[in-house]
């Protein structure tokens, strides 16, 4: 039978076994790979309600800019096929209450934090990255996730995400104002015509990780009124349609770590995970941890099912340990 | 009033559907849903995925609670009436007695109750009166006189008429058509219903145009405006911030917040009419964080 | 009400009164705007078992290649959430067969052609034009498609769509090859970083329109066998799933000539289409005509179900002419 | 031989469900689709698209036509035999009478039916007997000598004993674990089969390494493997040209052909079995429009 699917099953092995930690850098050992998505989870108290956030192997949080920010007028999102368009327009409190107010919550619930900055400016992001390291609750934090996919306002609003010096500027600013033993992951748009590029860029400029990937810029359209659905006209577009884009970014880039262009550091992969099985994807493809995004708004608590599916897997498919699994599509074994 | 706290207890359960009828315009589900119903208050929403395991739609759609039944045969119930306007809605009529859906909630904040025993309207704008039954049992036990009015553009559109007769001290319908009741809007007979009751409390569920008129005759009459609104959700549980409208907060300052956690009941003076316009609500210039000309 | 969707019915007015003929270029009129996506429709004898060839405004075969190829190992493809990966490798006759058997069998039956070309180099690709000017049932032809998400074999395999200047020397050569009244369509590749540049490229050198979008590169794993799905390893993603980044594209185009950043040229809009509402989205954000590509495989008369349906959308919304809806949601009424 | 001609008609229609069972592992689906059931012949399959409006599985599942009933109570109707594996599978096994499904067929080659009355043995793996009762009754109307082996993993994986033995000269049972019939594989018992009924025809229908063996077996003994593969396929109607395998044409020359028009039955020796492996069809390098060596 020649199919696409193997549907042989596999047997099922005892699942207590797998050992799911990871270390991402600066020696600050995760228990598992499963994390929220920056702009999908909020900063914590909203999914605490549905489960333990410290359950996670780490919380991101809403990207967090220097200032407070409305975000953008309504609408701000519209329904596509198997996902969703957003146009938040990174509302949020600014650094300063996040740090007062937000940051101390999540450490006091004991979770592990990784959270998301932006700037309009690479000062800005130093900026915010400045704040964020002089805070008191900052020994929750993991690691820093820079959200390069921001309009640089210096460029004529051109993203910072797209082009490679723009985003080594930003990386490198936030870099050194961080203690070594906390990790920057560069997040990186998919919107690019070579992703590698993008990437080595960012790890040659200091990033300790590279988060995969962002939304793609996508646009819906109101039929009844004949313009444009969002209040911000285009959108990101997210949910598990996209999950092919971000399984071949995290498994190019991986290729090129393998191959010796890119120097090898940790990927999160991010787009698409609703299940363990796309979990699974990402992780074969070359990402040591995970993120959940859009499936969050379909499943309050996705992202610990998604963890307790991807061990069983795991389980199945008599792995011992979650890292032996990472990258195990390139069939080089452990990257 | 006694706001119910911002982040109440929920639940996530997969609920079987007991009954599915047709009521006018509308479909009225009973979905066996004891943690929701447990929990739930007047005012208070519930988020139902739709389609099954192959469904490309992967946002769920959000429903007031029409009525709970915390115990009883199959356990606790929750009621909900839907109109099916899209794929979502049409998928949720569809469903047979014995089908699942999965369910959360009790969502967002209650109808805030008065602390006094002060006349009340309700208004209810077509399936927009589904909550308000169940809001009146609770204001009558707590010794309200309630009167309810009920609009629509047509007779069918209507939801409750004969329950309303039960559960209120009176009943005012309005149709666009006159297909039922008093040709018009629920606006032209308002002003007389709140000045015959000297009624303190206005309570609206219905389009937003309606809640903004209803909020601008109470507060000429004197009376405050409590208004349940309908934003396009994306996640029902504060996470996603597609949510928001424009509202003044008690230190007087506009934000855009989260209707589905601080909503979807807001004081109706403290939401910017001003803002919204056919569908789209604009970040009002003063507003926290709006952008700066030339900024973002 | 403030929701993203206005559920006001339109009062349904007769539809037998829009007039749905556009004109691409050429002076060739066609009857309405739909058509068939290359590499969806194969060379027509399959899909004229479900409708007539010749009710399409234009039939767009598989793209056609100078020699016959096997295409790739399989397997060839991969059902994604609202979508699918494919990965044939042009598997085709090679040009010779294509004209001497395919081209005059769709002018036997009356159908309006829009071959899509291809190559490995920009003068395979002048060639395939050449033999094609040159055959015999060239009448039935109405514009030609070059199709420059190839790999460019002289440039490590680069996608000639991925670089404006490789995008440009193809359409050139091609444009010289063909009467003046052929139009030629440069069909674009969404994986880029900036798709103005690419349609501004091709416009220059000769495009006298566009084809958006080609799908988009993505990859999925085989999670029992943990290696990659295809046997091409990537593949490209297509389906109502990737519909946001098409209308995006599209309309970012169709802004870019509105504001005399790129001549004016029609854009055939292709990507997601299903439904005659997701037609219209397109052709709202300035499209002049639809392909439909994936839908086929679930709906074999998808095309002509789609222009019904659009045919009733414009009537309802009051349109006396297709062509007065074409890029309506920028405001500006006619293009 | 008389081949079925490559483009036959097809229809597509909504066919209502009007029975389903259980039988074994597989269930057991009663269409209404007379459009199918009147051009049907046997070894060609039907296309159903899988769930409602809200569906994010775009492409449709191909089932082998079991049965067809030209005409009946309910108009014509065909029969499919599903095993449920993935998403869409399962959302059909999940339909209930007066469901509906939209179903594109026939499609695909018949089997080619022997002009001369000469033995047959008919061989199914699995589910792959589906199609090979219809099959047996043509052959035997032509009066061919008809003999039947069913193979499976298990009992509950094998279909149609009971109607193999009604419709054919001869049935044979092996299963992998001996819970039913002989203990081993179709390939074990065959040859003799073959040997003793002296057949001219071996028709086969199952996983494709079986569908390898058969072919062989056929060879050795100088008859002639007729077998239905199946390949994924996006389309099922021959447009998209992921279903290909390497076989080799009447001038000795392997393409890569589409199974859904050109099979999915096949000549067994035109097969290229070394091509395939673990699932996968390599495109031999000897095949026409291969690629180069440092070319495409
Ligand atoms: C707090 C609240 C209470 C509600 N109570 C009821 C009720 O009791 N009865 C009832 O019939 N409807 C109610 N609605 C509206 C209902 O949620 C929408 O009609 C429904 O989401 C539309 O889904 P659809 O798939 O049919 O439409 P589609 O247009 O296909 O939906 C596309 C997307 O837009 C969102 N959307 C579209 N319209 C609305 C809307 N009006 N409000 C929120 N999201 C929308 C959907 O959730 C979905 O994500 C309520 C909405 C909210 C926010
Ligand atoms: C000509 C033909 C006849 C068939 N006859 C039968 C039959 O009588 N009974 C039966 O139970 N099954 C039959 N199959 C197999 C059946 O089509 C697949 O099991 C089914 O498509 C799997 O769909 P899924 O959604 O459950 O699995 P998924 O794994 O979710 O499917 C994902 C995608 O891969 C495709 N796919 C996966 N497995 C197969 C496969 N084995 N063959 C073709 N496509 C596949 C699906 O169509 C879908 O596009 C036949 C297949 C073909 C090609
Ligand atoms: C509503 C919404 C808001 C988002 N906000 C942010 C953000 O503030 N910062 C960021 O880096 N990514 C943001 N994202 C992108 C997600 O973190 C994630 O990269 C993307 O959605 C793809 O993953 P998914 O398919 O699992 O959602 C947002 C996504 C959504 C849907
Ligand atoms: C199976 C398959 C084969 C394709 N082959 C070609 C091709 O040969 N040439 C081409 O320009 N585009 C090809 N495409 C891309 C489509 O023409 C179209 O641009 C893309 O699929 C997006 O449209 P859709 O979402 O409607 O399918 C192919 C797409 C699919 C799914
Ligand atoms: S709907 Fe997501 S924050 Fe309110
Ligand atoms: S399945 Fe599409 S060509 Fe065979």
């Amino acid at each position: 039978m020649t199919t696409t699917h193997d549907t042989t099953r596999h047997p099922v092995a005892p699942t207590a076994t797998v050992d799911m930690a990871v270390d991402l850098g600066g020696g600050h050992r995760l228990p598992n790979p499963l994390m929220t998505a920056s702009g999908c989870a909020a900063n914590g108290r909203e999914l605490h309600r549905f489960f333990d956030v410290a359950d996670l192997g780490a919380f991101v949080t809403k990207s967090v800019m220097a200032d407070p920010r409305s975000g953008r007028g309504t609408p701000r999102m519209a329904e596509t096929p198997s996902g969703m368009l957003n146009s938040i327009g990174l509302q949020g409190p600014g650094i300063a209450a996040f740090v007062d107010d937000d940051l101390p919550w999540l450490h006091s619930v004991g979770a592990r934090v990784l959270p998301s900055i932006a700037g309009g400016s690479s000062t800005e992001y130093a900026h915010v990255a400045a704040t964020l390291r002089a805070s008191r609750a900052f020994d929750a934090v993991i690691g820093v996730e820079v959200n390069i996919s921001c309009p640089n306002v210096a460029n004529r609003g051109l993203v910072f995400a797209c082009d490679p010096m723009a985003s080594a500027k930003v990386v490198a600013l936030v870099r050194e104002q961080l203690p070594r033993n906390i990790p920057v992951f560069a997040k990186l748009s998919p919107d690019v015509t070579d992703i590698t590029a993008i990437a080595a860029a960012c790890v040659k400029a200091g990033a300790d990780g590279l988060t995969m990937i962002n939304t793609l810029l996508g646009m819906s359209i109101d039929t009844d009124r004949m313009q444009p659905h969002l209040g911000g006209v285009t959108g990101g577009l997210s949910g598990p349609g996209i999950r092919p884009v971000a399984v071949r970014a995290v498994w190019q880039v991986r290729q090129a770590m393998f191959e010796g262009r890119i120097p090898t550091v940790p990927i999160i992969g991010v787009g698409g995970v609703r299940t363990g099985r796309d979990a699974l994807e990402l992780v074969a493809a070359g990402a040591s941890a995970i993120q959940v995004g859009t499936a969050v708004f379909n499943d309050p608590s996705a992202p610990v099912r998604v963890l307790a599916e991807l061990t069983e897997l795991l389980g199945e498919r008599g792995y011992a340990r979650f890292t032996d699994a990472v990258g195990a599509a390139h069939g080089r074994g452990r990257p | 009033m006694s706001p119910a706290p911002l982040r109440a207890r929920v639940t996530q359960e997969v609920a079987e559907v007991i009954a599915t009828k047709r009521v006018g315009a509308y479909q009225h589900l009973t979905l066996v849903a004891p943690g929701v119903a447990e929990l739930a208050r007047p005012g208070q929403f519930v988020a139902l995925a739709v389609g099954g395991e192959t469904s490309g739609t992967l946002l769920r759609r959000s429903f007031s609670i029409h009525k709970v039944s915390p115990s009883g045969t199959y356990g606790g119930t929750v009621e909900i009436v839907v109109s099916a306007v899209g794929a979502g809605t049409r998928w949720i009529v569809e469903r047979v007695p014995h089908d699942t859906i999965d369910v959360v909630g009790p969502l967002g904040k209650a109808f805030p109750l008065p602390t006094e025993a002060v006349p009340c309207v309700l208004v209810g704008g077509g399936y927009g009166s589904a909550p308000l039954f169940w809001l009146a049992s609770e204001l009558r036990e707590r010794g309200c006189h309630v009167e309810m009015v009920l609009g629509a553009a047509s007779e069918d559109r209507l939801f409750g008429v004969v329950e309303a007769r039960r559960s209120c001290d009176g009943v005012t319908v309005t149709t666009d058509d006159g297909s039922a009741g008093q040709q018009g809007w629920v606006s032209d007979v308002l002003p007389g219903i709140i000045g015959r009751t000297g009624a303190g409390v206005v309570y609206g569920c219905g389009p937003m145009g309606m809640l903004g008129s209803i909020t601008r005759i109470a507060e000429a009459h004197g009376a405050v405006a409590q208004v349940a609104v309908e934003e396009a959700m994306a996640c029902g549980v504060g996470v996603c911030m597609t949510c928001v409208m424009p509202v003044v907060g008690g230190d007087g300052r506009t934000r855009m917040v989260r209707s589905c956690v601080e909503g979807p009941v807001f004081r109706g003076d403290r939401v910017r009419w001003d803002a919204f316009d056919g569908g789209r609500a604009r970040v009002p210039d003063d507003a926290v964080g709006a952008p700066k000309v030339g900024g973002h």
